[in-house]
This record gives C-alpha cells, structure tokens and sequence, in this order.
C-alpha cells in the first residue's frame, strides 16, 4: 500500500532558550487519518514542540525557532493559537478550558455559538444576535456522535465527571468544519482505567474518520494500544520512530529514559548508615496536581534518599505533606517520634528542614533582603538572632548576626550577590537555589527535604548545588530525602531511589540499577508486566 | 480571533451597517431637536388691559381657551399665568361684549421664557398682541446663603 | 430525582433576605402605619427606585462584582437634568431630553470606567468606589465652577448669584412626576404609576433577551472564567467595558426616573449615595457579588424600602427618636451589604475546600487512614 | 537621565507632581498675602493631628491585609475611650491619659473580633473593611443615643439623653499636646511640640514593633504568605495581630486628633475618615502591600500641606474655593492610582 503523502511534517525543528537548547532538529510526520504517540519524560521538550505548532506568543517572545513545519505540503508559520485552529489544528490541554457554569452543549459550541440576527446588530454589531439555541444542541450532539460517546448535552460541566470534561473539550475541538489534525496532551492523567479506555477507542474512531491526532501520554500501554506511529523523545531529540506494530513497552521505557553512559558508583560500597531515621507509612497528601494516595517507605540516619518519577505522579507531594505544607494524612515518625502532619511549624521544631521545588513561591521573599531569607526561619523556629533588651522583655531582631550568618553562607556556596542587603529577586535562578538551601542548613537540620534543587538553573550551578548537598551529607551526617525530576541526578548522588507512580511507590531500586528498570517503573508498567508474567 | 466571524463580515454588510449608524446619529439628533422644541415650556401671562393708545378698552369678562388647557376667565385689568409647551399655539376667547376676533395662532421664540399676551389686542384682530415680556428683576437676586453651594464635605 | 425542600439549607443560602424579613416584620407592627400608607409607599418607591437596581445585574453578570461605579451614571443623569431645566424643556419631554443629553456622557463615563476597572481585575468593588468619589470631584468641579462661566447657562434661577455655579438645590418643578402622572391608574384604592412601571418592564425585557444574545453569553462566560473565555477568542476586556457602559446608561436613566419622582434634587448630594442603596437594595433582595436576577431585584427594592418606611416610626415608638430608627435602618443596610459580601467571601473559600475535598475522596484510597485527617 | 527617569517611574509621577504643586504654593503664597509662617505653622499643626491615624495603616498593608478602610473599627474604639474619660470626669493630662487607657482594650477586642473577619474574606478585604467601617459607625451612632452617659458636658441640653454631635474638650484635655513644650517663633508661627513628639514615640514603638520576631514574622506573611507558612509562622495569626495593632492605633490615632481639634466628634463623623489617611499613605510613596514609617511621614506632610494650602493660595489666586474640589479629586485619584497600579509581580 502506498503511503499517501503525510499530513503534517515537522523538518529540522529547534528552539532554544536563552542559549539553553530544548529542541534539536526534531523531524517526524503525521499522515492523513494516522495517531502518532508522543513519548518523553518530562523536559525531553514535548511541550515546547507543541507549543511551537501552535503558534503560542511565548515562542516568539523567546526568538522564535528555527527548521520547518509544513501541513499538507506547504509551509505554515502561525501566528498566535488561532491561526493554527483556522488551518485545521486543535489541541485538548492537559487542565481542562471549560466555563463551570455552562452545559456540555454551551461549551462545545463556546464563541462559536450558532445565532440568529437581529435588528440591533445593525448598530451594535454582531454581538447582539440571538443565540439559536436549537442549532447548537444539534452541532453538540453532531459531534458527541462522532465522537462516540454518551455525553448529556444539557448537563453543566461543574457537575460532570471528570471523563466527560473531557469528552467534551474533544468535541469542542471537532465540531470546526475544518479540523485535521487534534493534539492531545496527557488526555488521560485524570482519567479512570474505564474512562481512558472510552477516550481509546473514541480516538479511534476519530482517526477512522480521517482525523489525524498526536496523543500525548506516559502510560505507555495506551500508546501501544492506539498509536500507529510511536515517536519517542528524549533531551529535545528524537532518538526513536517506529511503528507502534512489534514495539513493547519495554522498548519504549528504555527509549524514553536510556542514556548511553552507565551510572557507576564506586562510593556506594563504602558507605555506612545508622538507625532508622525517618519512617513513613500510608502517607497520603491532598496537593493539588501531585496527590500521594499512599505511600510508605523509611530512610536511615545519613542516607541519601531519592525520590523520583513523573510529573504529576505525586512524588513532589511526599515532601511537602511532611513538612506540612498541604492537607494530609498517615504516619510520620522521625527517630521514633511522631511527627504531626499539616503543621509546619511542628515539623521544623522537630529539626527537618525542606528545601521547596516552587523557588520563587515558597522559597524566598522575593523582595527582601538575602539576610532575610537566610535567617528568617532560624529566627522564627530557633529564636536565633534576636537580641535581648530590657532584661528579656524585649527582643529585637539582630541584624548583625543575620549580616555574619549570610555572610557566612554567601561565602560557603559562593553565591554571586553584590550584598547581604540585595534583594532575593535581583538573583539568578542558581544563585536563589542557593540562597534556599542556605536557609535550610541554617536550621541546621537533622533531616533534610530538597525537592527539585537544580530545576531550571544551568549547567555549572547543577554542579555546585549537588556538591554541596554531598559534602553537607557527608560533614554533617544529615539524612537528605532528596526528590528530583531528573533520574541521572538522583542516580549520581543517592543511595537508593525509589520511583512513585499514580501517588504510590512503584519500586525501590538502587542507583547503580539497569536504566530500563527505572523506565519501566516510572511508566507504571511493572504491574502490567508481572500480571502478564 | 476569526473564530468569531465579526472580522470576516462582508464589504456590502459593514457599508450597510455603516449606514444604519450614520442615520441612527442623525435620528439621535432630530429627536434630540424634537425634543427641545416640543418639550421646551414657555409662560404666558394673558392680560386683559386696555391698550395703551386706547384703541381698544379692556373686557368686563370674558374666558380665554389655550391650547387644550382649561379656560381663564378674566375680568377687567386682570393678569393671569399659564404655562405652554411647544411653540405653536391657539388662543380662542368668549366673550358677550363683541370682539373682530375670537380665535387666533400665534408661534413664540423658542429662546424666550416669557410672554404677554394682550387680549384686547387679539381681539381687535392685531397681530402682535403676543410680544415678549422681560421682568425687570431678572438681575441677579440676592438669595438666602442657606442656598450657596456648600456641598457637605464627603470624600 | 426529586430534590427534598431543606429548609437548613435555604436559610444558610438566603440568609440576608431571612434577616431583613425577620427586622420589618417585628418593626412593621411597632411602627404603627397603616397597611394602605405602607403599600401606597412601597408602589411609589419601586416605580422609584428599581430602575437603578436594575442597572447592577449586567456587570455582575460579566463577573465585576457590584457596579458601585454606576453613580457616574447618575451624574450623567442629573447633568442631563439641569439641562432640561435649565433650558425649560418640561413635563416627560423634559425627561426624554435630560436622558438623550446624558446619553452621551453616561458613555463617555462608563468607557472610563470599564478601563480603570480593566486595570484593577481582582478589586473591581473598592475600585469602582473610588471611581465613584473620584467623579464626585469632578463633577463638582464642573458643576460648580464651570456651568456659568465656561458652559452657558440660560436661566438664573438655578445659577449661583455670583454667577457660576449651580445651586445646591434644583427645583424640578417644571419634570415633577411626570412620568408617573403621565398614565396614574387607581387600582385598588392605590395609585400606581402605569407609565413608570412600563419602563421598568420594557428594562426586564430587555435583560431577559439580552442574557440570550452572543453578547450576554460572552459575559456569562468571561464571569464565571477569564481565562478559558479569552483562550476561546472571546474579547474579555472590550466585554467588560461593555458591560460597564450598560450598567452607567440604566443608572442615568434610573437616576432621571428616580429624581422626577422626587420633585427636586440636591445638586450636589443626590448622586453621593445611589450607589450604596442600589447595592444594599439587590444583596437585601438575595442577590450575591456573582449572581442577581430580576426577582432579586423586586424583592430587595420592596424589602430595603418596607424596613426604610417602618423602621424610624418603629424607632419613634419604641425608644422615643426616630433618629434611633434612622441609625438602625442605616446600620442594618451597612451591615446587610458587609454579610453579604463576607458570607459570599467566605463560601467561596468554602467551595475551593470542598472541591478539594472531593478530588481527595476520588483520589486517595479510602483504607490509607493511618493519621488523623 | 535614565537614572532620574527609572527614579520617577518608580516613585510615581502622581507623587512627584503632587510634591511640585505643593511646593510651587509656597512659591507663590507670599506673593498674593499669605502668610509663609501661618501656612507652615497649620501644616505641621495639622501633620500632628492626621500622622497617627496614617500610622494606624501601616501594619495591616505590611502584613498583607491591603489598605485598611476598616480604620472607623479603631475610630470607635477611640471615641469610647474619650467619652468614657470624659464621664468620668478626668480632665488633663489624667483625662488624655486615661481616655488612651481605656481606648486600647477596646481597640485589642474590636480589632481581635475585625482581624477573625478579614480571615474569613482573604483576598477581598478591602471593600468587606470598608462596609464594616461603614456598620460599626452607624451601629455606634445608635449606641451613643442609648448608653447611659450622664455628664452634661456631653449630653444634649434639653431632651436628657444622647450624646452631642459635638463635644468640646474644652475644659477636659483639649490642646493638651498641642501646648506641652510648644515654641512659638514670631507672631504666626507655633510648633507643637508635645504632638509631633507624640507622634515620634508612637511611630519609635511601631518601627521597634516591625524590628521584634512577631514583626519580622508579619513583614514576611504579608511579603509571601507561602514563604512564611513554609516557615512555620501562621498567617492568619500575624493578620490578626496586625489588624489589633492598627485599630489600636486607629484609636491612639482618633484621641490626638480630637485634643488638636478640640472636640468629640460623634455619630456620622467618622464614616469617611480612613479615605484621607488612606490617601496621604499612597501619596507618601506606600503601596497596596508595602509601607513605611518614610512614606507616613512624607505622605501626611504633603497631603496636610496641599490642604492647608489650597484654600489661601487658590482661593487668593481664583477669587474662589476651590481647596474641595482639589482635595476630592487629589486624594482619590491617588488612591485610584494606587489599586490599578499593575503591582510588580515578583514570581
């Protein structure tokens, strides 16, 4: 059969931000009718990809890209979002685009409702016709059907189930006359194993029907069940594109997470723990878009503890239940002692200390001093750098301890700052990471949090931050749970790494373990595997 | 943005639309125009007084009609007042003494508030029996300070 | 499904309007009025004041909150007022001129407004307040100093005898009750102002078909989410102004129909507290900073006013000073609008927890309860 | 140039116009009669009487609560404290001393009871604060008719009960600041002394206040709610606190005040008294979220002397009074201009 000319064919994409490559000659196509499943861990630049197709301003703001994208053989460069809807494309986000208030059929149809003019809009334009809302029942109902899927028209959004939410955003998507080709990003994540099974085959039809659809996804069994073409990305590169026929999940977790250089750890031998210092059991945390629903595992005194995983799977959670941070529940007990959960304040008095992965949003006060946001905890929860008035009665702030102490810390990390008195946001992102962990070790903690401590920052401060994490574990002997997004880093600095999947822990492996073990961990395949074994 | 269609809105639509506005400016206008001439209200004070050459003597009685109002009757030297909105009007008189004239229209300045309006004059079928009436204490009176614009400090 | 009436639950949610039922009811029968005084009053004071309340349910609708900004319309409106007077325009023509020369700045107002509220997203409420001292200013600064000297005024009778400036008070004689004369039907025994209350209905009809064009779709939309209504190409700012532009023309015209009704104006007072009982009128009614319908409306304008008839007779025989009753009714109206602002405050906070709530029962496991919840 | 232009846009070219305009008044004073001494002498004198009322915001804006329209809660608690001094009897410096004793528990419960409320409505405080101020006056105003206050001085003549519109402190405490270790420097010009000292000391105690760990602990929860959660500092707590230490000094505020002024203003009085002290805040360089002792200072003194001096100057220069209308406009277009400043979102 010959192979009918592609649809969609991206040529030599690249982008890069400030200097820092995201994307790198990135080809593949998408032919007329076919699903091409979209894999990566997260950063390999699935979203960048998209967000160039789209057209999203952001691109343009950042210097634009560079290679080609072509619909139907001819060039295409869209301007904003719209331009792609015009030409054909649409996209379902990962957070639902729906008003609450408005019936399934109002959203479908949402701007683009059928109307009936009037009068007034001789003067007032437009924007006075009635809406005709007959017509936009049958559209909505036009497009359920094609989708294949039982969806009340009339019912309000707030009050649905989160599949139809769904179901709904795709038909919004499908009811333009003109629509090709529907990118869907992580369309699934919310969904129940029945609902995504619904979303499967209604996405099937759709391809039968001559729909071209990029679906975006972790779990790797779906991809395998939908996807024609499998594209899998890794560091802004393609490093795979097969046919979805005769490819395993296996194949695809190595693909997705596989680094040519093994991870070798000659230190781990030499290294020695002591007691049980952190235990947890049936830890469950409501935070938003990282839900724990139950986890449990214990980390030794002066052990480095790993925790990673996808986005969205919870393992940020972990951290910030703990600590207090967001509602939750189980048992926590540090040297045997039970840690109260959603109290903040308890958890550091018991001497953690939690290095926040949202920097600018919990991390620092942005717009005060760096002795400040050194000091400041040490302050409240040690009572440190207060000097005595009046016999005690009256405590005021010591700023020149708060001055030696920043010092103190500006000189260890060696962070770049014209002073102690600059304000935290006048910082570079490493520079700021540090300032957060000089907080931390100012607590002098027993045990210590650092959830994502060299997310967005470059290269050189990568290095200096995860130095300075091993020397404070190694001098100290403080036991650090350290929770990252970025596998290779967890594996060069922990003991052992634990992997969370859908807000459980799917496996404990140590760092020196084979690469494809931990892919296959982090797509939530292992299940899958031992039930068919 | 196209998704809505209002930019896509053909050259003959827009121009008729164009049109429709420019003519609802003018209606706007001429209603505004409308308004202010047929609402604008005007007094008339109807005087029943000799003329002042003697030409013709005053009435003992008689009732004068404006417009649709009530009648006024008048008797000798009288003065009355009555209020008129618009600027065309009829005046009719009723009388048992005799007059050239009973019925008669007349049109006022729009500009001006206030009219005398002679009915012997009119009776004796003279054209400007209606002439505009100045008060003499139209000068700035002094008024009560009580109604000074003081506005209540507020914020 | 049939949904059992839970009285609990419709308390909690109308709490303000039970309030406000509870107060005139127990003040109602101190007061001592006749049943035929209260009822002539309350027919006089819709026709009065519901035109005005009216004007706040389209920006609520786009999700701004409660227009206090809406007394620029009423400026506009009394600046079309001395006008009229000033010009001798009388009787309903007078009204018909007073609103075609405040149509315009009522406009120009209400584009101003919309755009610094466009610029204030998340406190359109205090904003508008301030807007609305803020035209006080100029408004006085206009009226005060320029009407006379820079804007020609005819008539001396409403200028200041220095020469400038308009009198702190306007006689409406020439527009008094013109519109509720023009067609009084005696029902009942009571005169009810026929022409006046088609206004107002011809202004319900106009709402109930607005909420069913695009444009009242649009702001459905963007008040329940920006976001999503911006993502979707609805013009989310430009919708907004709209909105506000509506919201100042229906308080012009409602500030001419209310101040013929009265018969003369305070040139420089009568627009100051528009606002705050057009606002207590709909929140009293069961309206709340993001909903309000036409039945919220009558019923507040109808509650607000019974407690504003009864409440300084009731004050009067109760404690011997009618100014007590008069302190209540303000009280009660400072106070009913503050509940209501915090309860809707409060249970939107509420409605956060408990969607999060939901999300854990559907999220976690019911048998990981190890911990205290 | 870039530097003065970055400085201008940072300081706000409202303030800078307003700085030049009261500037270019003193200018021009002495050329149509009015006496510089004069002018100088009523703006400090009326710098005295407002400063402590725009003290009174601070601590809400720093600890996040946004501008305080709430300031009549405080406003109340003064006024029972100088009513209750005066039924008393007390007079001098016992009478000003006690009407501040009996001010501040008042000032702790209304403000612990404001503080629970503004919890409750995070995000929205600003209108909820001013409709409470709004309540508690008029609910006050009935009260001040029926609380059985018996001192002649302070009830109406005739009729027996209620208390006056206005009472004079004449013979209590009035001036009583005003003319401790005041000099008088030529024929116009008096500084009081003992109110601007006053003032010094309340403004000392509330900058110790910001210095102490509570007061770091609230800079912080009103700088990043999250920051401070995340350190262990309860958020709520520290709005609470700041909501009690501002009302407290709502009425600290009221008392100094009422002895420049010379008397007890009751009922409908302070309904609008937060707008002017809001005001002069913004107008001293503060916004929405953060203040200081600086922009207090700055702020007062500017917007007392355009009040001061617009009525001579422009009334001298216009032949008319146009020191309202200016006012008006001043003052809210600086509070408009403050709520659509585009805050600097620093995340």
């Amino acid at each position: 059969m010959p192979k009918p000319p592609p649809l969609l064919s991206l040529k030599h994409i690249s982008k890069s931000f400030y200097g820092n490559a995201v994307l790198e000659d990135v080809s593949f196509d998408v032919g007329p009718g076919e699903i091409v499943g979209l894999v990566g861990e997260n950063g390999a630049g699935k979203t960048t990809l998209m967000r160039i197709l789209f057209g999203m301003p952001v691109i343009a703001e950042t210097g634009g890209y560079g290679g080609q994208i072509e619909l139907d053989g001819a060039p295409v460069s869209f301007k904003t979002p719209f331009d792609a809807l015009d030409a054909g494309i649409g996209m379902v986000h990962q957070e639902f685009s729906l008003i609450p208030g408005f019936t399934t059929t109002e959203n479908i149809v949402l701007n683009r409702e059928p109307m009936k003019a009037n009068l007034a809009c001789e003067v007032f334009g437009d924007r006075m016709s009635v809406l005709d809302r007959a017509t936009m029942r049958s559209v909505a109902e036009k497009a359920i059907d094609r989708l294949g899927v039982k969806l009340d028209p009339e019912t309000l959004v707030s009050e649905m189930p989160v599949g139809h939410k769904q179901f709904t955003e795709i038909a919004r998507e499908i009811i333009r006359e003109n629509v090709r080709l529907l990118v869907l990003d992580e369309p699934t994540a919310v969904l129940t194993e029945s609902e995504a099974e619904i979303l499967l085959e209604a996405l099937r039809r759709l391809a039968a029907q001559g729909i071209s659809i990029i679906f975006i996804s972790h779990r790797l069994h779906e991809i395998t069940k939908v996807a024609d073409t499998i594209v899998v990305l890794r560091d802004g590169k393609v490093v795979k594109s097969a046919p979805s026929e005769g490819t395993s999940v296996r194949d695809i977790a190595a693909w997705m997470v596989g680094r040519s250089v093994e991870t070798k750890r000659p230190d781990l031998a030499s290294r020695t723990f002591g007691e049980e210092a952190l235990r947890v059991e049936r830890l469950w945390v409501d935070m938003p878009g990282e839900t724990v629903r139950d986890v449990s595992f214990s980390v030794r005194s002066g052990e480095i503890f790993g925790i990673g995983g996808l986005a969205g799977q919870g393992k940020l959670g972990v951290p910030n239940g703990i600590m207090g941070l967001y509602a939750g529940g189980g048992s926590v007990t540090l040297h045997g002692k039970p840690v109260p959960l959603n109290d903040p304040k308890a958890a550091l008095a018991m001497g953690m200390a939690f290095v926040s992965e949202d920097r600018r949003g919990v991390g620092l006060l942005l717009d005060e001093s760096l002795e400040w946001n050194i000091g400041f905890t040490a302050m409240q929860i040690r009572g440190e750098y207060l000097k005595r008035y009046l016999g005690g009665l009256l405590k005021l702030r010591d700023e020149a301890g708060l001055r030696k102490l920043a010092e103190e810390y500006i000189e260890l990390l060696s962070i770049k700052c014209t002073s102690p008195k600059q304000f935290a946001k006048e910082l570079s992102g490493g520079n700021q990471q540090k300032i957060c962990l000089a907080k931390a070790f100012a607590m002098q903690p027993d045990l210590l949090f650092v959830s994502e401590p060299t997310r967005g920052i470059d290269v050189g401060a990568k290095e200096l931050v995860l130095k300075s994490l091993r020397h404070y574990n190694r001098d100290n002997g403080t036991t650090i749970v350290m929770v990252s997004s970025e596998l290779e880093e967890l594996r060069s600095i922990c003991d052992r790494v634990a992997i969370v999947d859908e807000g459980r822990i799917a496996g404990i492996l140590p760092p020196d373990a084979d690469i494809a073990e931990f892919g296959l961990l982090m797509a939530g395949e292992v299940k899958e595997e031992a039930a068919r074994a | 943005m196209s998704a809505n269609g209002t930019n896509g809105i053909s050259p003959a639509l827009r121009r008729r639309r164009l049109v429709v506005r420019a003519c609802l400016v003018a209606l706007y206008l001429a209603v505004g125009a409308w308004v202010m001439l047929s609402g604008r209200e005007h007094t008339l004070l109807l005087d029943n007084k000799a003329l002042a050459d003697g030409s013709a003597p005053a009435f003992r009685r008689v009732k004068v009609y404006v417009d649709r109002h009530d009648p006024i009757e008048l008797y000798a030297r009288d003065r009355d007042m009555i209020k008129v909105r618009g600027q065309g009007h009829k005046i009719r008189i009723e009388t048992n003494e005799g007059a050239e004239r009973l019925e008669a229209s007349f049109r006022l300045a729009f500009g001006e508030d206030m009219f005398l309006v002679s009915v012997p004059a009119m009776a004796k079928g003279d054209d400007g029996f209606c002439e505009v009436f100045k008060t003499a204490d139209e000068a700035p009176r002094a008024e009560p300070s009580a109604d000074e614009a003081t506005p209540e400090p507020t914020f | 499904m049939t949904k059992r009436f839970d009285f609990k639950r419709f308390v909690a949610d109308n709490v303000v309007v039970v309030i406000f039922l509870v107060l005139t009811a127990i003040a109602t029968p101190i007061s001592g009025l006749s049943a035929n005084y209260i009822i002539q009053d309350i027919i006089t004071r819709i026709g009065r004041n519901s035109f005005l309340v009216f004007s706040l349910i389209l920006p609520v609708m786009a999700g701004m909150g409660l227009n206090f900004g809406m007394v620029l319309g009423a400026m506009a409106g009394e600046i079309g007022l001395i006008f009229a007077v000033d010009w001798g325009i009388s009787g309903v023509w007078g009204l018909g001129f007073a609103s075609l020369v405040g149509l315009p700045i009522a406009v120009a107002l209400g584009w101003l407004c919309g755009s610094i509220l466009n610029r204030a997203k998340g406190r359109e409420m205090a904003t508008g307040y301030i807007i609305g001292f803020f035209m006080d200013g100029v408004y006085q600064f206009a009226v005060l100093y320029l009407m006379g000297s820079l804007i020609p005024m005819r008539s001396l009778a409403i200028t200041l005898s220095r020469g400038y400036g308009i009198r702190n008070t306007l006689n409406l004689d020439s527009v008094r009750q013109s519109l509720d004369n023009l067609a009084m039907v005696k029902v009942f025994g009571f005169n009810v102002p026929v022409a006046t209350y088609l206004v107002v209905a011809a202004l319900c009809v106009f709402i109930v078909w607005f909420r069913k064009t695009k444009l009242g779709q649009d702001m459905r939309a963007i008040g329940q989410d920006q976001g999503v209504s911006n993502a979707s190409g609805i013009p989310v700012e430009k919708t907004r102004i709209i909105a506000i532009v509506v919201s100042t023309v229906l308080a012009m015209v409602g500030q001419i129909i209310f101040l013929q009704n009265m018969g003369n104006m305070a040139t420089y007072n009568a627009h100051r507290q528009t606002g705050f009982f057009a606002v207590a009128a709909i929140l009293v009614g069961g309206a709340s900073v993001t909903k309000a319908t036409i039945p919220n409306v009558f019923v507040g304008v109808v509650l607000l006013h019974l407690m504003y008839i009864v409440m300084p007779r009731a004050g009067a025989e109760l404690f011997g000073s009618a100014q007590i009753g008069e302190y209540f009714r303000d009280a009660f109206s400072y106070g009913a609008i503050a509940l209501a602002l915090v309860l809707h405050a409060w249970r939107k906070r509420r409605g956060v927890e408990i969607d999060r709530a939901g999300l854990r029962r559907n999220t976690v496991s019911p048998d990981a309860k190890g911990g205290q919840a | 140039m870039r530097k003065i232009k970055e400085f201008a846009a940072d300081f706000g070219w409202p303030r800078i116009i307003i700085f030049l305009f009261l500037v270019s008044l003193f200018i021009v004073a002495p050329f149509v009669g009015v006496s510089i001494s004069r002018s100088l002498s009523d703006t400090l004198n009326r710098f005295g009487q407002n400063a402590i009322l725009v003290l009174a915001l601070v601590p809400m804006v720093q600890s996040g609560c946004g501008l305080n329209f709430g300031l009549p809660v405080g406003i109340i608690a003064g006024l029972l404290g100088s009513t209750i001094a005066m039924q008393l009897g007390l007079t001098g410096w016992l009478g000003f001393i006690g009407a501040v004793a009996i001010c501040v528990p008042f000032g702790l419960l209304l403000g612990w009871l404001y503080g629970q409320l503004l919890n409750k409505v995070k995000g929205e405080e600003m209108t909820i604060a001013m409709y409470v101020g709004f309540s508690i006056v008029t609910f006050f105003s009935i009260l001040w008719l029926l609380l059985p206050y018996s001192n002649p001085a302070m009830i109406w003549g005739y009729g027996g009960a209620g208390l006056r519109t206005t009472i004079t402190l004449d013979n209590y405490w009035s001036k009583i600041l005003n003319d401790f270790l005041a000099v008088r420097i030529g024929s116009g010009f008096v500084f009081p002394t003992g109110m601007i000292l006053f003032f010094a000391l309340c403004a000392f105690f509330v900058y110790l206040f910001f210095r102490t760990k509570t007061g770091t602990a609230m800079t912080a929860v009103g700088s990043n709610p999250d920051f401070a959660r995340a350190g262990g500092v309860s958020s709520d707590k520290m709005r609470t606190v700041s909501v009690m230490l501002s009302t407290v000094l709502g009425g600290v505020g009221i008392l100094v005040y009422q002895q420049s002024f010379g008397f007890i203003q009751l009922y409908q009085a302070p309904l609008y008294m937060a707008f002017p002290a809001v005001a002069a805040l913004l107008i001293g360089g503060a916004s929405v979220n953060k203040a200081s002792m600086i922009n207090v200072v700055v702020g007062t003194l500017l917007f007392q002397g355009i009040l001061t001096m617009t009525p001579s100057v422009i009334n001298s220069i216009l032949q008319t009074d146009m020191s309202e209308v200016i006012r008006i406009v001043l003052s809210n277009g600086m509070i408009l201009y403050a709520l659509t400043r585009k805050t600097k979102v620093s995340k």
